[in-house]
């Protein structure tokens, strides 16, 4: 549960479990809480009440020290991109490798590939700053995609993309989804939930809907409010866990320092 | 790591050269201090000190007797040269340090005692050391006075222990002043750039990986600024030197002398560790926000 | 004509003409130069060859003294809603009124018409930093409406709202047109232009193709490159004016400060 | 205006704070080079000047004579006191300011002469003028000699306007300085409000309504600095005079004053006038942008 303003949490009786190489759509009306929900788990924000399990453990009470670790295995769009203007385009992305302490040489290599699947080959001299909004939204993407991570969280990546681009980088994230790597993505774009049938979280007045065909049945969710479609199922008000589980490629030493054999629940 | 600092020093290149000309311009104040401060103690040494002591003798003392007291006199260990002044060098030395009245110059040469000048070591004298001497001196036969010019020396070695004090008290105000323009402009210098702190964090890295090159670059941002008062200072002092030396020379009777090595060492060490503290004080900030 | 980059115009041979009280949809894939277009209206860019005429004024051409009587005359919706994070969303607002020099009093009963059209009533006080996405968009809408300007620019105003509100906010900017406001809506969202037979503008390569009665005709348009469609018209490489004549209801002063009776052509 | 402008420091408190503080330090530099030149002047213009003269008066020169003789010189318009000082006096005097030499002052009466000591008036006295009056003087029958001090007062009187330059050179250096960190504080604590500035500039501000505020702000906190660097310097200073008045009162001959009104008034105005400037520089570069 996480409460904003006094008597009305954004999230209540959320009880979702996502497993490992899950692609989960979330949408929801403005404000619903989508963001807030993606910011739970990559710990830019902690939980008031209930938990957020990864690999069986709690990612709210995780030490300050750990919440790097668990960062650098999930890659982010955020929904307002957070790049650094005065940066070149390569600095941006190439800042998620950097990190990891990667030698320069690879550093380059990976990141002209990511720039290459989004579109942006032969941009990387730019600053961000002259950039249009498409372009700069694809920079946060190839960002978050450019370390190969366990989990993407992708806060509607393509808000400012023209329907064929969307697609396109839909496609991308199918790609990477593909690898095994975890996608939880928010959006409002209808068209994009009808392409693909893929498991579908509703947000709405601080519950989670579950709408797993696609557009149909969510409309109908919506209608109904997610009570007379028996795919989706309403939850009370009591917080729960969301259990995000553990996976195989998470890289060796974080893991065992992040998730050591004997963390229990 | 020094690459990343470097390129952040680069990126920012105007904002860097304003906070490197403000800490230049407090570290500036805070080197003047202790400049005045290290002459000052210099000249307390030279001053304060009762080295002078001068022992009159009877009229009429004979000379083969005097020589053995001049001799005795210079074997103290306190004693590093013991001098005989006869009565025409006396009024000839009055003399000269009057103020252009001529009729001492033609006075009798009786009136002026002969005496023996001793300069003492000034390390090893305190007040009561020498006054032990005077009183151990003046028992002599041949012996009229021992001035040990005490009220004088006292008087003058308080109020430049006082004035030592004070630019004490100011070099340490000036410090705590120059401490927090130093942190204040290096924080600001950094608020500029939260959005590089908050991308870093959002991507994994560790606080002591965003920590390392802004330390770097505070510190070197401190020490340039540091170096660059070091310079000015010197360029001011040294020309102020060799205009004024005669006359300061003269008042103050000795030779002004610039920081010494070790200063100066301090000095751009401690640009360097309050450039890289500044930094710190604003990274916990960013970091906690991020 | 405008280049960025030597030897790739972003907009070349762009001749259109928007008249009075028009609603225009601007589209175009991502990086095709909208946002270009509509900051060579309020003149955060200049062309660098061809002209922009309003009211029978060159905007190229301003003195920059006259650019603050220009702007007060058009609301602008930024594709990054430039926002000032720790001003509350009343001061947001408020900003484009107070530079006008109205009274206080005045300021606050628009400010809060204005949020209650975007459906924010009530959330004046707090700082826009925690705003989600949809609901900073929608103080950046509140903004550029607030002081009834003769032209909104709006620069895909609904790409972080959920497809029902993205509808209402159509539906506000509708109401605006009606009371004889001008609208030049950027948008890549197909189902606003789906859903109202305007004007449409769409974008490509540098060039601009008008598609007049929404999609059908527009994806005819993109896939025939514009030549075999009689309603739109592909034009040759020569830069011509974008006419946006002249509008009764610019406050009389400024009117008569930019656009005196002898400034000819 | 003037609540936008506090709306601005208010927001943003904590940067404000620390641009004053440094502002502050800045004109601290520069409140006290200041009071050191003050001083120096008032030093300068009590040592400086030859106000004292010396008439030496031939031996046996008769009681009436005398007197009319300091009547006339006393009726000199330059001159404010004219004293007749006996043989005695004179011996006396000379055993006082000698360094404890007992042997002047059993020194026979007729070796010092009779003299009489004249005092000018400060303000109506120059160096050409005292040689010609000695010159008259000279001449007269009872008159031996008449001493002017003039190489030692020629030689204090150029240290010192010396020193005076040399303080001048300093000051201006520290203005110069001042400024420069001024504005360059004022600019900073500005660029971390860039956005504000645009998006006023987006809405139809005209760039003078986007001033207004932020050089009222730059003034305010200018002033402020200043203000606090007054208290300060003020506190420093008349705690030290307090505590070292009797030493450093003795050795200047003079008691040493703290900025005038105007001189404060000049800083707080100066401060202001910088803070506004420094503001109006990054808005330049600021409007420019948007
Ligand atoms: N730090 C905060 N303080 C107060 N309220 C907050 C804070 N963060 C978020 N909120 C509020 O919580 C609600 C949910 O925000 P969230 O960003 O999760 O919405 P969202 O589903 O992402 O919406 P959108 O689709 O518009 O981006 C919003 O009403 C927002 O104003
Ligand atoms: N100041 C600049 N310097 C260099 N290139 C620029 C500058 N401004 C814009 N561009 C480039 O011009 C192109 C058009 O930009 P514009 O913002 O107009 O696109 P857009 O149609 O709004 O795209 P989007 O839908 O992604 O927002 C982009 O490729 C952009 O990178
Ligand atoms: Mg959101
Ligand atoms: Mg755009």
């Amino acid at each position: 549960m996480k409460v904003f303003r006094q008597g009305q949490p954004v999230l209540r009786g959320v009880d979702l479990t996502i497993e490992r190489g899950e692609f989960v759509f979330v949408t929801g009306p403005s404000g619903a809480g989508k963001s807030t929900l993606l910011k739970l788990v990559y710990r830019a924000d902690t939980v008031d009440d209930g938990r957020i399990l990864f690999c069986g453990r709690d990612i709210a009470r995780l030490s300050d020290d750990s919440i790097p670790h668990l960062r650098r295995n999930i890659g982010v769009v955020f929904q307002d991109f957070r790049l650094v203007p005065y940066w070149s385009v390569f600095e941006n992305v190439a800042v998620a490798l950097e990190v990891l302490g990667l030698p320069s040489k690879i550093v380059r290599s990976r990141v002209a590939l990511a720039l290459e699947r989004v579109g942006l080959e032969g941009r990387g001299d730019d600053p961000v700053r002259v950039l249009s909004g498409g372009e700069q939204q694809r920079v946060a993407i190839a960002r978050a995609i450019v370390n190969e991570p366990a989990i993407v969280l992708a806060d509607e990546p393509t808000g400012n993309l023209d329907p064929v681009l969307a697609l396109d980088i839909l496609g991308l994230f199918e790609e990477i989804h593909e690898g095994g790597t975890t996608v939880i993505f928010a959006t409002h774009d209808r068209t994009l939930l009808e392409v693909t049938p893929r498991r579908l979280i509703v947000l709405d007045d601080g519950r989670a809907i579950e709408a797993r065909a696609g557009l149909t049945e969510l409309s109908h969710a919506l209608a109904h409010e997610g009570s007379a479609n028996d795919h989706a199922r309403a939850h009370d008000d009591v917080s729960g866990p969301l259990r995000i589980p553990g996976y195989d490629d998470l890289d060796e030493e974080d893991a065992l320092a992040l998730f050591g054999p004997h963390a229990g629940r | 790591m020094l690459s990343r600092a470097l390129r952040g020093l680069r990126l920012q290149l105007g904002t860097q050269l304003l906070s490197t000309a403000t800490v230049a311009l407090a570290l500036l104040c805070l080197a003047g201090a202790l400049l005045a401060l290290e002459n000052a103690g210099a000249w307390t040494r030279r001053w304060g000190a009762p080295v002078r002591v001068t022992v009159f003798l009877t009229e009429g003392a004979d000379q083969a007797a005097t020589e053995s007291l001049r001799g005795a006199l210079a074997a103290l260990p306190e004693v590093e040269e013991a001098r005989f002044v006869s009565s025409a060098e006396a009024r000839e030395a009055l003399g000269r340090t009057g103020t252009g009245d001529r009729t001492i110059a033609e006075a009798p040469v009786e009136l002026f005692p002969a005496s023996i000048e001793l300069r003492l070591v000034p390390s090893a004298v305190s007040a009561d050391r020498v006054a032990a001497v005077a009183a151990r001196v003046r028992r002599l036969p041949m012996v009229a006075e021992v001035e040990t010019y005490r009220g004088f020396t006292e008087r003058l070695s308080g109020m430049l222990s006082g004035g030592r004090a004070a630019m004490g008290v100011i070099a340490f105000g000036v410090m705590l002043c120059v401490l927090a323009v130093v942190s204040n402009t290096v924080r600001m210098s950094l608020q500029a750039r939260m959005r590089e702190i908050e991308v870093m964090r959002l991507v994994g890295a560790s606080p002591s990986y965003v920590r390392g090159p802004f330390l770097l670059e505070g510190a070197m941002l401190g020490a340039l600024g540091a170096a660059a008062a070091i310079v000015v200072l010197g360029a001011l002092f040294f020309t102020l030197r060799a205009h004024f030396e005669a006359s300061f020379g003269a008042l103050l009777g000795m030779h002004p002398e610039f920081l010494s090595w070790g200063v100066l060492a301090l000095l751009l060490s401690g640009g360097a560790g309050l450039g890289a503290l500044g930094s710190g004080v604003a990274l916990r900030r960013g970091l906690a926000q991020a």
